[in-house]
Order: C-alpha cells, then structure tokens, then sequence
C-alpha cells in the first residue's frame, strides 16, 4: 500500500522517546509527515475528550499509557480494528483479542526503595511491617493510570486484595499524585518506601540516585504502552504502517534501547532490567477492570479519603 | 453652559447660535460641529501635548493643512504673549499663562462663539486683575460674541457688555452693568451684587424721607428703598447710628452701622478708622426705590 | 457617533468571540447532558468539600497576602528605610514564578534534602512527612504567591494619599501607631478591599499550589478536583469539570460583587495627584525593620530559588549537591542540546508580548465605556469588565477546554485553523488575562478628567481623532502598566496553554511542566531556574526603561 | 508654615512658639508635640469619620477622657455653629462647613499658635465675606496667636492685627495693615499691595511738586512719590491727562490715566463713566514719599 500523507500522533511517552519513536518511523516511511502531541496521559485525554465534544477529533493514531482507558474507547466505538497485525509472537494477555489496541511495552509497577531504608523489602507483604511505618509514598490511581492498574491487579490477587490497602492506610500510606511525585518523594528522603514505575528508579540508580528497584514475589502489574487507530483516523493506511512498525521486532529493540522493557519475548530487555521471562506479572483482566473503574475508585476514596 | 456647547442634551427648548439653529426639534448639532470655543474652568489643557500641539490640535482636527496651521498656531500664540513658550509642557506653566493657552487653544477653533467658564476662578488675585486686562482687550480686538461665566461680580462688572444675574437656573436680571448694581430689577439682585442697605422709607415721587431725612430716589415707586454705601455719609446733622463692625479695606474702612428702630445695618465706607460701639451721623445721599 | 457606534460594535464582537462562545459552550457541556449528569458532577462529598476547601482556602491565604503585603507596602511607602528601589523589585519577584515553581521550590527547600536546612542542620528527619504537604502549607504558600498583588496595589494607593491627611493628624497630636490605625489604614480601607479580592481570585484560580502540596495532604480544590475528575477517563469528564468550573465563577463573580458593594459603602473620595511620600523616622527601629525585609526577601525568594538551584546543579533528583556531584549538564541539556526550549522561550515571549500589547489597547476601550456617560453603554462595558473577572478566577485548564470547544474547526468565512498553533494560546492568554491589563486603565480612567475630552469635541474632533490624539495617551502609562503585568503572567503561565500547545508551540510553562511530570526533575529545575533569571532580566531591563517614563507606567518603580 | 507645623525641617536657624523652642541646635520637636493647629489650604478634613469624630480626634490623640472629650467636642461644634451637622460625613457639606469643622479641629487641639493656609482660598466670594467676618470673631474670642496666610490683601488687611509681606520667602515688611497700605517700606510694597502710582517728583520737606502743582507729602524724604487713587481727584486746574483704561467695579469705575511725559500711567478712581481717550484734568491731595 502506499504509505504516506500526514499523520497525527497523540502520545504519553516522554518527549525525547516520542521524539525517537517518530524519528525511527519516518526513516522507515519517509513520505510520511507525522504530526504529533506529547503530553500526561491525563492531558491527553482532556484533549481528546473535548475533540470529541466538538465532533472533530485530530488523531490517527493513540499511543497512551494504558488498557483500561483503551478497553473504554473501544467499549465507545472510538477504536478502528486492525485485523492484520501480527501479534503470533506476543502473549496473549497484552493484546485485545478484537484487535483494537496493541501493547508496545511493559512499564511495571513494584516497589522502590531509598538505600538508606533499614529494611530492603521483597515482597508486598513486607511494607505491612513496623519498619514502613509512616514511610509510605504511593502513586494515586486518581491520578495516574498505573497506579489505578497496579490497584486493580492487588486488589483482584487472592493473598492482597482490599485488605492490602487497607493494610496500607493504616501504616500511614498517602498517595499523592503520579508516578513522578512518588520517586521524587523516594529518591528525596522524604519517605523510604512505595510503588513506582520500574525505569524511574532503575534508570536514576544508573546516575547514581540512592533509590533501588524491587520485583516482589507476588509479582508486578503493569502497563502496557498500548497504541490504537482511531475508528475516525484520515490516514488509516499510515496508521496501521507505524502499528505494525511499533509491534515489529524492529520497534521493539528501539523500545529496549530507549531503556524500556519491550513486550516481545524474544528482544533483549536494557541494561539493569530483568529478562521479561523472569519477571512474574500480576493477573490482570483490562475489561473486568473497566468494569469495576468506578467501584474501585469509590472503594479507595473510601479508604484513603480521596 | 455645557447645553449650549452641546455637552449635554436639554430635555426641551431650542438653542441658537449665530443664527443657526443648533438644537431644537429633530436638530441637535454634536459639539465638534457647533463652531463654539469653550475655555473650561479647570482650562483642560492636555498634558501631554506641548503648548504649540495643544493650540495647534483644532486645525488638525479639522484637517487643515500643516503649513497654514502652522502659520494660524504661531498668530494666536503671539497675540497671547506666549511665543517663547511654545515648547513647553503645560505643567511647566504658570496659572496665568495655562490660561493664556486655554484662551490662544479656543481662538484657534476659529469659533464664532466662546464660552468661558469662571476662567480666573483659580488664580491669585494680582493674576486675576492681569488676566482680565488681558481678556477684555483681547474681546475687544476679536469681536466674538463670548459668554463669560462668573462668580466674582467684581470681574463681571469689568469685563461685560451685557451681564445676565441668574439664580437657580432661572435669570434674574440682564442688562449692563451700571443698570445692574444701579437699579437692581428685586430686592434679590440689590443684595447679591454689591453691598447696600434696604430699608422701608417713605417715598414720594422721586423724594423719600427717613426719620427726618429727605434725599432723592428714583426708580419705581415702593416703601422700600435701596442704598448703595457710596451714598452714605458722615455728617453732623446725621441720623445717629452705632458701628457695629468696621475692617479696613486698603485706604477705607467698610463698616456696618445699626439705626434705632431698623433691623437691617446699614452699609458704609469710611474714610478714617472706627470700632465697633463708636457712634456716628448718618446721611443718605441718594437711593433706588425698588420695585415690589 | 458613527466612529464610535464602529468601534463600540467591534468592541462587543471581540467580546463575544473571546468571552461569550468559548464559556458559552462550556456552559452547553455542563447542562448538555442534561439535568442527571448535571446533578451527578456535584454528587458525593468531595465537591462540597472541594468547595469549602478553595472557599477557606482562598479566604485565609488572602487575608495572609493581605497583612502581609499591606505591612511592606507600608513600611516601603510611609517610612525612611533605605534601599527602597531594590527592596521593593525583590519582593515582586516572588508574584512573577509560576505557582508550580513556586511549591516545587519551597518542596525541595523546607524538605529532608534541602541544602539549606542540612547545611543548618535543621532538615527534618528522612522518612517524616513533609511539614508543607497538609491545609497550612497550602494556605501560607497561597499567601505567599499573592502577597506581592496586595503590595502592588497598596503602594499605588499610598502614592496618591494626599500627604496633608496624615499631616493633620500629626499637629492634632498622632504618635505613629494612632496614625496608622485610625487614619492611614481606614483611607486606605477602599484600596485594602480591592487588594484582598484580587488575592481571593487568584488564590480560587490557582491550581499549581494546591495540586503539589493539597493532593498529598489529601487537601482537594475546586480546581485540583477538575484535574482529578479529568484523570477519571471516562466520557462525562467534561460535563463533570465545566459543572465545577462553573462553581469556582459563581464564588469568584459573589467574590467581587461583594467587594463591589463593600467598597461603594466604604468609599472615601480622595484621588489626590501624585505627592511626596511620607517619611516617618524611625529612628533606632530602623535597623530592626530593615533587618525584617531582609528576612522576608530571604523566605520569599531566596529560600526556594536558592533550592531550585540546587537542585538544576545535581546530576539526578536525591543527589545532595557537593563539590564532587556539583554539575551544568542539567543546563547545557536545556540550554544548547534541547530545540524545545530554545522555543518555548521564543514562543512565549512572542505570545506573551503580543497579548500585552492587545490587552492594553484593548483595555483602554473597554475602560472608557464602562465609565461613559451613556448608560446603556456604560452598563455593556461593566458586563465586559464582569466577565474579565470571572476568567481570571476560572482555572486555566478549564480556559482550554472552552478554547478547544469554539476553535476546533477552522474559522468561518475565512476557513483558516487556528487549532494546534500559537494563535489559539494567544486568544485564550486575551481571555484570561484580560483583567490583569484592566485593572489600572480603569482606575486611570475613573481619575481623568472628562473636561480633556470635552475640549477636543469642542475643537472639532472626532471619536478616532480624540481617541488617538488625547485619550490613548493620556492612559498610556496605565495601561503600559498593566501590560508589563500581563505579559509577565503569560510568560510564565502553565495551565491556559496546558492543553492547547503542540509540537512547535510550546510554552515555557508546559515545558517545565513536561519535564517535571516525565520525572526529569532535575531539568525542569534548571529551566524554572532560566525562567527566574529571564524574568529578572525583563524586570531589570523594564525598571531601566522605566526611568525615562511617566511615573507608573512600570508598577514597582516608586 | 510647614516648617513651623514641624512638617518639614529647616536647613537652618531657630524656630520659637510661645517662648518655648520647638526648633534650634539639637532640639526638634516633632509636629504631634508642638501644640500648634493648622488649618489647611485644603481642609485636610478626613472623609471616613463624621464631623464630630474629625473634631474630637485630637482629644483622642491625647488620650484624654472620652466624656471630657465628648464634652468640649460639643463645646468647639457649638461655636462654629455646626452643633446639627455634627453626624455627617465631610462631603455632604458644603465648603464653608468644611472650613469650620477645620476650624473646630484645630481649636480641639487647645494650640497655643494656629497657623491657618489660605483657609478661604477656595470659597466664593459670597462666602468667603462671610467666613472672614466669623474668622475674625473667633480670632477675637479665642484670644489663640494666629498666624493666618492668604495671597489676598483685602483678606489679609481685613483680618490682621499685624500683617508681613512676603516675597520669595524674605519678609519685605512687617506692620499693621494700616501701616502697610499709607506707608510702604519699599517701591515692591508699595506695588504689590493695593493699586497707586509711583512717580519722581520734587520734594521739599512734607511738600511735593510736581508739574507746577504742590501737594503734601508725608514719609522718607526721597526723589520718589507713591499715590493712592484715594488722593487722586478731578479738578479742573489740574494736570491734564489721558484716560487708557476704565473698568466698571460698581458704584466707581477704576482707571488709569497718562501724564505727558511721565512713563507711568497714574491709578484713579472716577465716580462717573469714562472711556479710553477722554481728557481729564487731574489733581493730587495727597502722596507718601518712598525710602530709597
Ligand atoms: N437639563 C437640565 N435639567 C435639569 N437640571 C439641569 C439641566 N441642566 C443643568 N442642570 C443643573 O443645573 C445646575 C447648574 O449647572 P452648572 O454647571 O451651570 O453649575 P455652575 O453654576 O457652573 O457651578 P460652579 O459655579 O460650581 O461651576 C447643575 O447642578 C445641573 O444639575
Ligand atoms: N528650607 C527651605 N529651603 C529651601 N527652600 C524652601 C525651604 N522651605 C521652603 N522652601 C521653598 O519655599 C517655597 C514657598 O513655600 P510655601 O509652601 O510657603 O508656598 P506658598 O507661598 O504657600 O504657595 P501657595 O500660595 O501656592 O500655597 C516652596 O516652593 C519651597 O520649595
Ligand atoms: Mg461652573
Ligand atoms: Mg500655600
């Protein structure tokens, strides 16, 4: 097919990967002009919300951070299928059977550490413990789109479930805005313990900050970059060639060189991260967590008193 | 004042100016149209603009051409005596000379009427009677009709051809200003413009006595007549009268005296000092005899 | 009249363009989904609790602003300390850092790894909750970022006391302190109303503040509420925040209503020219005031800059800064290597310049029809004033949906987008900022004396002509004034342009901001540390201009 | 006058109130301990406290009872008559109102100097004649030394128990208004206070001649003679003369009138109309011989 014309990107990746991201497709496609929007997923979304009350949304292409908000845009119809891709290679669990959307990579949620914490802990069951108390930081799901999959995969584990947060409200914990917030008030000293995405603090560690990344035994969840064509996309042609670009073992390697753990089982995680087979990660169900989206903030506002 | 320039809209009547109708039914002519020069009270020189600008602004509003402007603005500054200062920013003038542009800034408008609104309010008296030197000559080498608004019956006195009393909105009185302080048209008027007594007195024809005293009235026929202090004296044969205040005025002093049997004081000059409780004889001179 | 009607028809067009379609259509959001959505976006405890929270919020952080920004005024305007000039350029600085910056700033400067307090050994223990997260740190930091509004205005009111007030009361026999009290402080009690309400709105508006030291601390706002509503993902997100925008314009349009009415009440009629100001002596006080201005420069501004900087000069956040890890590389990324920010400064300089420059001009038309003689004119010019208000308190990132909404698609008639470029950031800057410029062109405006107007219509001038030739100039330095305002504020800005920037048109703010929320901390230090030394340049290069200007034209030149 | 308020601080020299130093080698006074009151040019009257509150402020400066207080408020209102108006706000009264609640002010704080700047400078002339009258009696009643400025001579000459010229802040002279008006120190006094004609003439002890008519003369004996209108008058063996000037003032008309050969034009009174032009012939009754 002839891949060209304009193409409109709306990302959550950090600009220098966006920026890569694009760099490597257009040299791919060089007839293509890509057009693209880098923002906080929640801006993003803002963004796009208002497009659609205005009946004219600007993408083609949507590459955010999570299954939870594209299992919502599918559920509304907002999503093109892309039945074509090839997904043989990848597990099953990171894709959408219906080929809506299409995981690029694993950001995983687990726990990091300040090295001057007396306690290095191993699992999630560990934070319950005196030595955490009061030390505490975590990402609000009301915020941030991992930690609401990381709340959503504890909280349908049959050892955690609620009760872990529960556990966690009374030892203090207070989450507070995104994952950003999280690592500064770690890596600041100002609190020990918490969840954070794993390049945080596995990249930082390399520059020397005093923070150190942990893979619990229950596991990690995590999110999964996915990117989807919209059902309203101008250039489908376009918007399917960087699907498939980004799914393809080449995308992936860049995605691992950008210091990302790619979703391809078979392209060699960066430098400091485990191999992907070596990482066990928490069951998750993106549909059955939609469903319970609302349910399951009202429940931590509950605990946690918003 | 601000009806007449078309600053504001009367609620009814008609306004002419020059034989032209400026407001009445279905006419109301803006003020940048009415052809009038106004000189506020405060003088509204724009601070902004240099002495020349400020002069020189209505021909440019009118659009005439530079050079001519140029040429007109240097001829009414001149007239005004302000050529050197042409430069100046107004803030940099004094009162009198601020008022001298406001002045030089209405002729420019080449209107055919002007209106001046208590222009020497604000001056220091030795500027006032400077500036109004100025002013009448200047009426006198323009001939345009200029309304001159006052409190200072002093001022209105020396500068008017015609002079209009009015109170409340309503005229008083019009006419010049020797028949005015001379033959105040009510008891209103006499009390308003200058000093003077008003007193009942037996008046016959153009004679009125007063506890003995005969002295000539004229003016209409009434039992109240009105006297100016210039027509009060000292003389022996006097009726006796008691001051009951006297400041020195420069060169005379103006007293008040009280009569027996009459409530009002009477009004005088005196050429020589006197306090109160001193006792003097008075003659009347001369009266008008008001109207009712 | 014909000129004029024009002008006055355009006036109201702009008007509409600006204000009335973009909260038009939010307002269509907010009751298009019909009465359930509406009701379900105030349903639940946090929006009434968000709302007592932004109401006591702003009410207290204001009344801090106030004393504080009062007290300086005064000592700065009324007595013989010295160095009144630098003194009073350092205590605005602290007004023109993004709020954000601000809170990042004083975050890092009162935590465990502050430099400062580890090198006075006073950094709280590693592990303890930051004393800044909670309702207190939010309310005094409020204070703090609007104590400087007060004492701009509390020294412009101060320079046009008539000195012979306080004289009077000074022969009747007044030690300083009865002066103060009873004198100064009820002439100024007009002034100290407007001071407090322009605190009070911009504290309900703001949104950098309560979203990095409120979220933590659990301590939701109506506009932090907006953001996490918009977090939620799912389809009635705007419904819901175009409901609680709607809220912070009810509380902000009550807010200057009310001081409308309690300034009418308490109105003293004393617009004096300009005159020398007081000098109290105060003799052996004098070095203890001036050692408290040096304190307060020292916890306005030096505290949190000095923490930005320590943290922009380490290789990644956590760091402590020492000879060995000292290093520019945080610098020279943003600086030499970064194209973005390089464009972000080009870009909001241009946009920020331009809207000043509109605003200003713009400022003076709406200012002179809101005091007309005309009362149906005048009562279109107050609506537009109103207005102003209310998009000065509605959150900025509420400013960019409502933009998103009317400026999607290309414009009629000439078919052009304005979508994704600098333009529509420029039109929402127009709209939210719009009070700023106001401000001082209509308290100029007020003090004009209607009589030089007159005299030109006298003379035969036109509107245009009178326009151009008496009444621009005659209000040019306030409205200079309030431009340098604007453009300050839009320079620095974040959230108007928050979701309406895009490739090749970011700003300063969503540059900053960008880097902060992708975790490199460190850069958005270093860029928050440019920004502050740019906007000291600006300053610096203005209050140099300025000598040569009427007096006014730049706020803080005494 | 600020300096003597202890508003301002003089460079130089020695300020005494009542025979206590208030200013001199070390000593300064601050203005709330001098015991002065001043009433300003503007009033200065403070628009957020009702009447009664602005007079009663100095009493609460000195902490004094607020009965005893209350008390002489009452007093000091009474005697400016404005006892009724005692609640209301400084602006809903009108300018000689405001000038008395001044008045009572000052009078509360129980000064020994009052120091008063063109207290009326802002007032019609109507009311201005009124305030004079009520100034000097509260002046003769408080018995308090009042130093009183004003750039209006009549005023001043109306009010003064001693009055001093000033010029460019040096005292010129220094003398009861009297004094001032018939006999002037210097030519500048002579110019700048009241109207009259100064001229060389020859001078023979209390007699002057001057174009073949001798008329008395009183003062230094010097080459120079100042004359009143006063003592001018109409004779028909006098000097002929040119009239240049004539403006109505009520009841007289002033003039001025040019001799042949002497450059400055002579100031007269004329009791009848007279016009630019018309000849006159003129006779002196009267002269003062400047000082050199
Ligand atoms: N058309 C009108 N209808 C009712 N009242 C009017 C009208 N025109 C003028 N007035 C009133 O007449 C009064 C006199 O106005 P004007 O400006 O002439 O005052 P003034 O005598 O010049 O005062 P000042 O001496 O202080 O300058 C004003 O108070 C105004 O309210
Ligand atoms: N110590 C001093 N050194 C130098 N100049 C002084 C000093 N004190 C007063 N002056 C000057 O003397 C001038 C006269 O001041 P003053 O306030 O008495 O003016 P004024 O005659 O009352 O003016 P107005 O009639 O307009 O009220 C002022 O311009 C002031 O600058
Ligand atoms: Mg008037
Ligand atoms: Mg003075």
């Amino acid at each position: 097919a002839d891949v060209s014309g304009k193409l409109v990107l709306y990302t959550s990746q950090p600009n220098a990967d966006a920026q890569q991201t694009v760099d490597a497709f257009k040299a791919k496609y060089p007839d293509v002009e890509v057009e693209w929007i880098r923002d906080g997923t929640t801006k993003v979304m803002a963004k796009l919300r208002a497009e659609f009350e205005a009946d004219a949304p600007q993408p083609d292409v949507l590459l955010i951070a999570d299954m939870v908000t594209m299992e919502g845009l599918e559920a509304e119809g907002r999503l093109m299928p892309h039945p074509d891709a090839d997904v043989s290679a990848y597990a099953s669990a990171l894709m959408d059977a219906e080929k809506h959307y299409f995981s690029t990579k694993l950001i995983t949620t687990g726990i990091v550490y300040n090295t001057s914490a007396p306690m290095v802990p191993t699992s999630y069951a560990d934070l319950l413990g005196e030595d955490a108390k009061d030390k505490l930081a975590m990402p609000s799901p009301l915020t941030s789109g991992a930690a609401t999959i990381h709340m959503s995969a504890i909280t349908s584990h049959p050892d955690l479930g609620w009760e872990f947060y529960e556990g966690l409200a009374a030892q203090g914990a207070n989450p507070q805005g995104g994952n950003g917030g999280t690592y500064k008030a770690i890596a600041g000293g100002e609190k020990l313990y918490g969840f954070v995405v794993d390049f945080l603090p596995i990249r930082n560690k390399l520059e020397g900050a005093p923070v150190e990344f942990v893979f619990p035994e229950e596991g990690v969840s995590a999110v999964t970059e996915p990117v989807a064509i919209l059902s309203t996309a101008q250039n489908p042609t376009a918007a399917k060639a960087f699907v498939d670009f980004l799914i393809s073992p080449e995308g992936q390697q860049l995605a691992s060189d950008m210091g990302y753990l790619p979703a391809h089982p078979e392209i060699a995680p960066p430098h400091g991260f485990p191999a992907l087979s070596d990482i066990k990660l928490l069951d998750f169900d993106p549909a059955a967590a939609l469903a319970n989206d609302q349910d399951n903030k009202a429940r931590f506002i509950n605990i946690f008193g918003g | 004042m601000r009806l007449i320039a078309g600053l504001e809209t009367p609620d009814t009547g008609r306004i002419d100016l020059s034989d032209r109708e400026v407001f009445g039914t279905g006419v109301n002519v803006p003020p940048e149209d009415r052809k009038v020069g106004v000189v506020f009270q405060s003088y509204a020189l724009w601070p902004h603009m240099s002495v020349a600008k400020n002069v020189a602004f209505p021909y440019e509003a009118q659009g005439v051409s530079a050079t001519h402007a140029a040429e007109r603005t240097a001829e009414h500054l001149e007239r005004v005596a302000l050529t050197e200062l042409a430069g100046r920013r107004p803030e940099a003038l004094s009162g009198g000379q601020r008022q001298r542009v406001a002045l030089a800034r209405c002729l420019a408008s080449d209107a055919r009427t002007i209106l001046m609104d208590e222009p020497l309010a604000n001056l220091d008296p030795h500027l006032r009677g400077t500036m109004e030197g100025e002013l009448r000559a200047f009426h006198d080498r323009s001939e345009v009709t200029t309304l001159y608004i006052t409190h200072d019956q002093r001022e209105a006195m020396a500068l008017a051809d015609v002079m209009a009393v009015m109170d409340q909105g309503r005229f008083l009185q019009l006419g010049t200003p020797q028949d005015i302080y001379d033959r105040p048209a009510t008891e209103k008027v006499a009390r308003f413009i200058g000093r003077g007594t008003v007193f009942e007195a037996d008046i016959r024809g153009s004679e009125a006595s007063f506890q003995g005293q005969i002295f000539p009235v004229s003016g209409p026929a009434s039992g109240r007549v009105f006297i100016r202090p210039e027509r009060v004296s000292i003389a022996d044969d006097g009726i006796p009268a008691k001051i009951s205040t006297a400041h020195y005025r420069g060169g005379f002093w103006e007293a008040e005296a009280l009569i027996d049997g009459v409530d009002a004081s009477v009004q005088l000059n005196l050429a020589h000092p006197a306090h109160a409780g001193d006792h003097v004889a008075l003659r009347f001179t001369g009266g008008w005899g008001l109207p009712d | 009249m014909g000129g004029e009607g024009v002008t006055f028809a355009a006036l109201i067009l702009i008007c509409a363009a600006l204000f009335v379609l973009p909260l038009g259509l939010l307002a269509c959001v907010a009751i298009g989904e019909g009465l359930e959505a509406f009701l379900s976006a105030l349903d639940g405890r946090s929006v009434p609790r968000a709302i007592w929270n932004s109401f006591e919020s702003s009410v207290l952080s204001a009344f801090i602003a106030l004393v504080g920004g009062t007290a300086t005024a005064l000592v700065l305007g009324l007595t013989d300390v010295r160095m009144k000039g630098p003194v009073t350029f350092l205590l605005l600085i602290p007004m023109m850092v993004p709020p954000h910056v601000t809170a990042i700033a004083w975050v890092q400067a009162l935590g465990p790894s502050s430099a400062l307090l580890q090198a006075i050994g006073l950094a709280p223990e590693i592990g303890s909750t930051h004393p800044l997260y909670s309702r207190e740190g939010v309310i005094i930091l409020l204070g703090i970022q609007h104590a400087p509004l007060v004492f701009l205005v509390v020294l412009a009111a101060l320079r046009s006391l008539p000195r012979e007030m306080s004289d009077a009361a000074r022969v009747a026999g007044a030690k300083p302190a009865r002066l103060l009290m009873r004198i100064i402080l009820p002439l100024l009690a007009p002034t100290l109303i407007a001071g407090y309400a322009l605190a009070f709105v911009s504290a309900l508006g703001n949104f950098g503040i309560p979203a990095l030291l409120g979220i933590p601390a659990r301590y939701t706002t109506l506009p932090v509420l907006i953001w996490q509503r918009l977090a939620s993902f799912g389809p009635t997100v705007l419904t819901d925040m175009a409901v609680i925008a709607g809220l912070v314009a009810v509380i902000a349009v009550a807010a200057v209503v009310f001081q409308m009415w309690l300034a009418s009440r308490r109105r003293n009629a004393l617009i004096g020219p300009p005159q020398p100001p007081l000098d109290i002596r105060l003799g052996r006080i004098r070095p203890v005031v001036e050692t408290g201005l040096a304190l307060a420069i020292m916890a306005t501004l030096m505290l949190p800059v000095t923490a930005l900087f320590a943290t922009a000069l380490v290789p990644t956040y956590g760091v402590p800064l020492t000879f060995e890890t000292v290093t520019f590389a945080n610098f020279a990324e943003i600086l030499f290597r970064q194209s973005v920010t390089a464009r972000a400064f080009m870009n909001s300089t241009i946009v920020a310049a331009v809207a000043a420059g509109i605003l200003a001009i713009f400022a003076i038309f709406v200012a002179r029809y809101a005091a007309a003689q005309n009362r149906a004119v005048r009562r279109v010019g107050t609506l537009m004033t109103a207005l102003a208000e209310m998009t000065y308190a509605i959150p900025g990132l509420v400013i960019s949906v409502a933009f998103i909404l009317a400026f999607i698609r290309p414009l009629p008639l000439v078919d052009v987008s304005i979508y994704n470029t600098l333009t529509i950031i420029l039109l929402a800057y127009l709209c939210a900022f719009f009070s700023i410029a106001l401000k001082p062109v209509t308290a100029a405006t007020l003090q004009l004396d209607q009589s030089l107007d007159e005299a030109a219509r006298v003379s035969g001038a036109g509107f245009y002509r009178r326009m151009t030739h008496i009444t621009i100039p005659l209000i040019a330095p306030a409205a200079a004034s309030g431009g340098i305002l604007v453009f300050l504020t839009a320079y620095n800005e974040v959230t108007v342009s928050a979701l309406l920037w895009s490739s090749g048109n970011e700003t300063i703010g969503t540059t900053i901001f960008n880097y902060e929320d992708g975790g490199y901390t460190t850069l958005a230090s270093a860029m928050a540390a440019v920004t502050i030394i740019a906007t000291i340049l600006l300053m610096a290069l203005l209050d140099w201009a300025g000598r040569r200007a009427p007096p006014g034209v730049v706020p803080w030149r005494l």
